[in-house]
């Protein structure tokens, strides 16, 4: 039993954003009740067509994505995939980003109200905003705090918001420290980087390639701020999640890794759990 | 859409034939599942060593055939073209390799209720899928003539092998090296009108697709289009592959390639929206 | 030819810091002589020793880097390095970093009244200060700025100061800018990035990994001021080189590569040559 | 130190010899500049795949043996423990198969200019240069006397070899399976005062060395210690192999274990400090 922010996880490992789909694409690989959480694609107020093709390209041991975070909109979010997610008992997560601090309070009120959300991620910083380029990035920390707090003023108790960082070793203690101090009651290190598509579009980095930065970003926040850490970036495998909860992290998200292996989540679940009898072999 | 698995299989022969490496597989629960259409994602690296995680993009590749081979009940086979680091470290593989293979993924070829004439339309390595699928339409006494395109004869696919299960077969090469000299598109017409077909099933370049959806819809026919386009995940995870359909309800949508497709209806894809996209055409 | 600050050199492929040994280890696969240019280790006033082991830890298509700048000390670089160099006709690009701006300044002194030193690059963020932790680091663009001036008013007309950034895409125009404001006549964007070892140390993070992230602040910086850029990070084949000269860059610094393959600098500049008769075989 | 090579190596023959992986590896120029104590370097991936660039770290490998084979005029012998990613790539690779290797790398032992007793220790692989040293060394009629070590059996390299070039030959394991039980530690300064040496030549652990130095000092003999540290570009290039040691005037510096290694004065090194460093012992 994991205990992130009041709530009572079944597992440390948790799927990221935007690498589940809605989540009946990974079901049939594992059953979402048995993930710690499932975190939704990033979800906004109205709903968003995405980007351009290429939207991913690989790199080496890493993935570029600027999928310009296409969803259906709150709403649309709200009739068809909540409610399924729900039926599987899985804890769902809602990642939200918006193009403006009352359109942040707005889907949070939205989301607030609707039975089931375990927790908002406030994604303050996507790394592409698609073709339209106009949400909110969090640049300083200011502009950090006033995101969290937009979200966590809207927030029943006992909906916890948890704030994404971008894991830029120099800049994310000031981050984290704002995010805590507008009451995210828990953080997430290890958003995508910024990247440059092959073509010089903006995009985002993950996989592998990036685990050591994402580390470098967790091992600074712990070091400065006594509040529980959602470690992501570059895990794939058990050595990897262990490492993270060995930092100090009290769960980690698994992104990436899913697209390579959409078993990956369950894999480290069942890993992880108290009566793993043996390790997995390595992948 | 049946339940894909997740599994490593292992190579137990692979065979050069012409421009392709043909590669049989036992992976457990992919050929059980198997329907005309639908594809297998392979991961790029031997299972358990760590250099597989420096590719983490899935290759998808068409079903070939599903036979019971060696005391295996369902044996897959798969036509590889060595064009990038992927396919040709697929196309290396040896007997007794292993490899992490996800399958069967996507939505595969509808079949007709009735016994209505069909056309089989196929280029290069992407005809792989029509064979089963001529196979099934004859159970169902639905008449099949299939028309096979390539660059030149090193590409084109076992038109012999065709000929069993096909009324008539139309061979087409650029280069004229066996068959016609040109395209699929300058004969498909043709075909469909001698067939009189009812439903046309296509699966190649965007290009070619999109000609066979217009002719199929110049004579009234239904067609049943198979895509590929670059998938990243394969399985539905990612949203990289998004295809610009019209919905029965006439509303303007985004499906997903791997996931909703590939095969979709002809005449649901926005063809001009998808080259326009930045797909590769 | 390309023109780099006034330099004339021989090839748009450099030698990044750190990673061509004292330049006879990298001799016996190509002569210096061919290459653009040769970037010294990171030379500081004193001698350092470097730090503990291990200092190298590969990690997924990269490495984590924290030797502590080991160094002879500007003195025994002058005495016993830079002769050996300028005797195989190397261009000689000498890497500084320093404890003070005093320090930098009295680097610069003994370095520009040296003959033959074809310019001098700031390190202006090295990713692990070894043990002693006791280098500066630019953090903010007025420390750039700081920084690069105390050289540069040190340097003799015809030896030009090269800043070299933090590969950080959300700071890295600012800090640029700083740089070139205070005299730096080009830029090399493409440090380490800060990455964490696995005991938690600080270290760099080098090689392909990085190399999207990298392009990323070469596309910000080429397209926020107009200034010569070298770019660097994760440079091991000929796409990866002309990806960089098409994204605007005069020249390129090839760094871990050549811990993998040795000859890679040399392979680079033969395949760029404009007598190459081929491309070479993709590696 | 010659100057090495960075080539495109091909596997001639893979065997596995009890523990061990035995390679022969065409390699041109390698095998030409050869002197025992030298290693090669190898890449991790075969050439020109992308997935190569995923281990960056290069693998140190002993030269074992050099010889004209099958119309190559100096085929490179060496001898893999399968322990992690990299050695394990290797001992799979099969004949054909082919290799980035820079060699030879790093000054060899030194031979004595009399001919005086020698003792030669290795232990597991690590004894892997011993053999081409002691041919050498009887070549300028050095006696030489082979102590041989390894934790069983499986870990020794070929002793039957060995005697032939050896007037005697020690041999200890761990679990006794063959020879005395225990370690090279107990049997050397034993050893040592039976050869009446005057050089002692050793390779294996830290541990090992580290012991080995001590005895010949105590004997008034000279030790060449053949260090094994973890190396990353193995080419002098990293700063990532420090060696603590004491220079000629008594002053202590730091050594690279690739470039100015891995063959060493024991008695310069400055064993307690490596350990010190983080130096795996
Ligand atoms: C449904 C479907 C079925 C396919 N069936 C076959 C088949 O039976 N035989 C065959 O040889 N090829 C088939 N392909 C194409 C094959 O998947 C690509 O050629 C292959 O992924 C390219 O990988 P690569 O590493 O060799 O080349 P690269 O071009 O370097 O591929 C790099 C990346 O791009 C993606 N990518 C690039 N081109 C394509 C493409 N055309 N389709 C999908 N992903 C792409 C890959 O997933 C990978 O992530 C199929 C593609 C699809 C979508
Ligand atoms: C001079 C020298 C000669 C050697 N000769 C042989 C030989 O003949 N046969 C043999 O089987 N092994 C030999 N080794 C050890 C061998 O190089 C390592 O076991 C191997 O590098 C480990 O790689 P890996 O990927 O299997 O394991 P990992 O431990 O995963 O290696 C990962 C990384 O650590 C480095 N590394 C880890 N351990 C060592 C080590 N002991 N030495 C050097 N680098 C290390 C590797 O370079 C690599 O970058 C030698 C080492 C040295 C220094
Ligand atoms: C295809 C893809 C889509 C993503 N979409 C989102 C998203 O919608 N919102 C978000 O906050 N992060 C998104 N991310 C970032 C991941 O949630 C995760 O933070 C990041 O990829 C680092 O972890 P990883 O290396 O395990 O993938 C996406 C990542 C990928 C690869
Ligand atoms: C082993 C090693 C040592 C390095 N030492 C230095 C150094 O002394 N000074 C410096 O400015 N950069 C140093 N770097 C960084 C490189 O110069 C280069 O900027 C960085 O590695 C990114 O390029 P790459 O991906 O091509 O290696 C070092 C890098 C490595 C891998
Ligand atoms: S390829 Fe990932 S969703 Fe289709
Ligand atoms: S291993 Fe790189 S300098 Fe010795």
């Amino acid at each position: 039993m994991t205990l992130l922010a009041g709530l009572r996880l079944a597992s440390p490992v948790l799927v990221a954003a935007g690498c589940g789909g809605t989540g009946r694409e990974l079901a049939a690989y594992g059953p979402l009740e048995a993930l710690g959480a499932f975190t939704t694609r990033t979800v906004t107020l109205d709903a968003r067509a995405g980007g351009a093709l290429p939207r991913l390209v690989e790199t080496p041991s890493g993935l570029l994505h600027a999928t310009g975070l296409p969803n259906p909109g709150v709403d649309g979010f709200l009739a068809t995939e909540l409610p399924w997610l729900l039926q599987q008992r899985a804890r769902v997560v809602v990642s939200v980003a918006a193009r403006s601090l009352a359109e942040l309070a707005e889907l949070a009120r939205r989301l607030g109200t609707a039975p089931g959300v375990s927790a908002v991620e406030v994604n303050l910083s996507p790394p592409d905003t698609g073709p339209e380029g106009d949400l909110m990035t969090a640049r300083e920390p200011f502009q950090v705090g006033a995101a969290v707090a937009a979200v966590e003023r809207e927030l029943p108790r006992g909906v916890p918001v948890l704030a994404k960082l971008r894991p830029d070793a120099v800049r994310v203690v000031e981050a984290a420290r704002a995010a805590v101090d507008a009451g995210a009651e828990a953080l997430v290190v290890g958003q995508a980087l910024p990247g440059a598509m092959p073509d010089g579009r903006d995009a985002g980095l993950s996989g592998p390639a990036v685990g050591p930065l994402a580390l470098r970003c967790l091992t600074e926040v712990l070091a400065a701020l006594d509040v529980p850490v959602v470690a992501g970036g570059g895990i794939t495998t058990v050595a990897d999640v262990r490492a993270r909860l060995a930092a100090g992290a009290v769960a980690v998200q698994v992104g990436a890794a899913l697209l390579h292996d959409p078993t990956t989540a369950a894999r480290l679940v069942a890993a992880l759990s108290p009566d793993a009898t043996s390790e997995e072999t390595p992948s | 859409m049946s339940v894909p698995v997740h599994v490593v299989a292992e190579v137990l022969a692979s065979k050069r034939i012409g421009a392709f490496q043909h590669l049989t597989l036992v992976a457990p629960g992919v050929g059980e599942r198997f329907r005309p259409g639908t594809f297998l994602a392979a991961s790029v690296g031997s299972p358990g060593d760590p250099a597989g995680r420096s590719h983490l993009g899935r290759r998808a590749l068409w079903i070939h055939q599903v036979r019971p081979l060696g005391g295996y009940a369902a044996t897959v086979q798969v036509v590889v073209e060595p064009v990038g680091p992927g396919t040709r470290w697929l196309a290396g593989l040896e007997r007794g390799d292993r490899l992490e293979v996800t399958g069967p993924l996507g939505r595969p070829f509808a079949l007709p209720k009735e016994p209505v004439p069909t056309v089989l339309v196929g280029e290069g390595y992407a005809a792989a899928p029509l064979f089963t699928l001529a196979e099934r339409l004859r159970e169902r006494d639905c008449p099949v003539t299939l028309v096979l395109g390539a660059v030149d004869e090193g590409h084109l696919l076992n038109a012999l092998e065709a000929r069993r299960t096909a009324r008539a077969v139309t061979v087409v090469t650029r280069d004229g090296s066996v068959g016609a000299r040109g395209g699929v598109v300058d004969v498909i017409d043709d075909v469909l009108r001698r067939a009189g077909a009812d439903v046309v099933y296509a699966a190649g370049p965007v290009a070619t697709l999109h000609a066979v959806a217009r002719a199929a819809e110049a004579h009234g026919a239904w067609s049943q289009t198979a895509l590929e386009q670059p998938l990243t995940c394969a399985t539905g995870l990612c949203q990289g592959c998004p295809v610009p359909v019209v919905g029965e309800d006439g509303v303007a949508r985004t499906a997903r390639a791997c996931a909703d497709g590939p095969v979709l209806r002809g005449d649901r894809v926005r063809w001009d929206d998808l080259v326009a996209a930045g797909s590769p055409s």
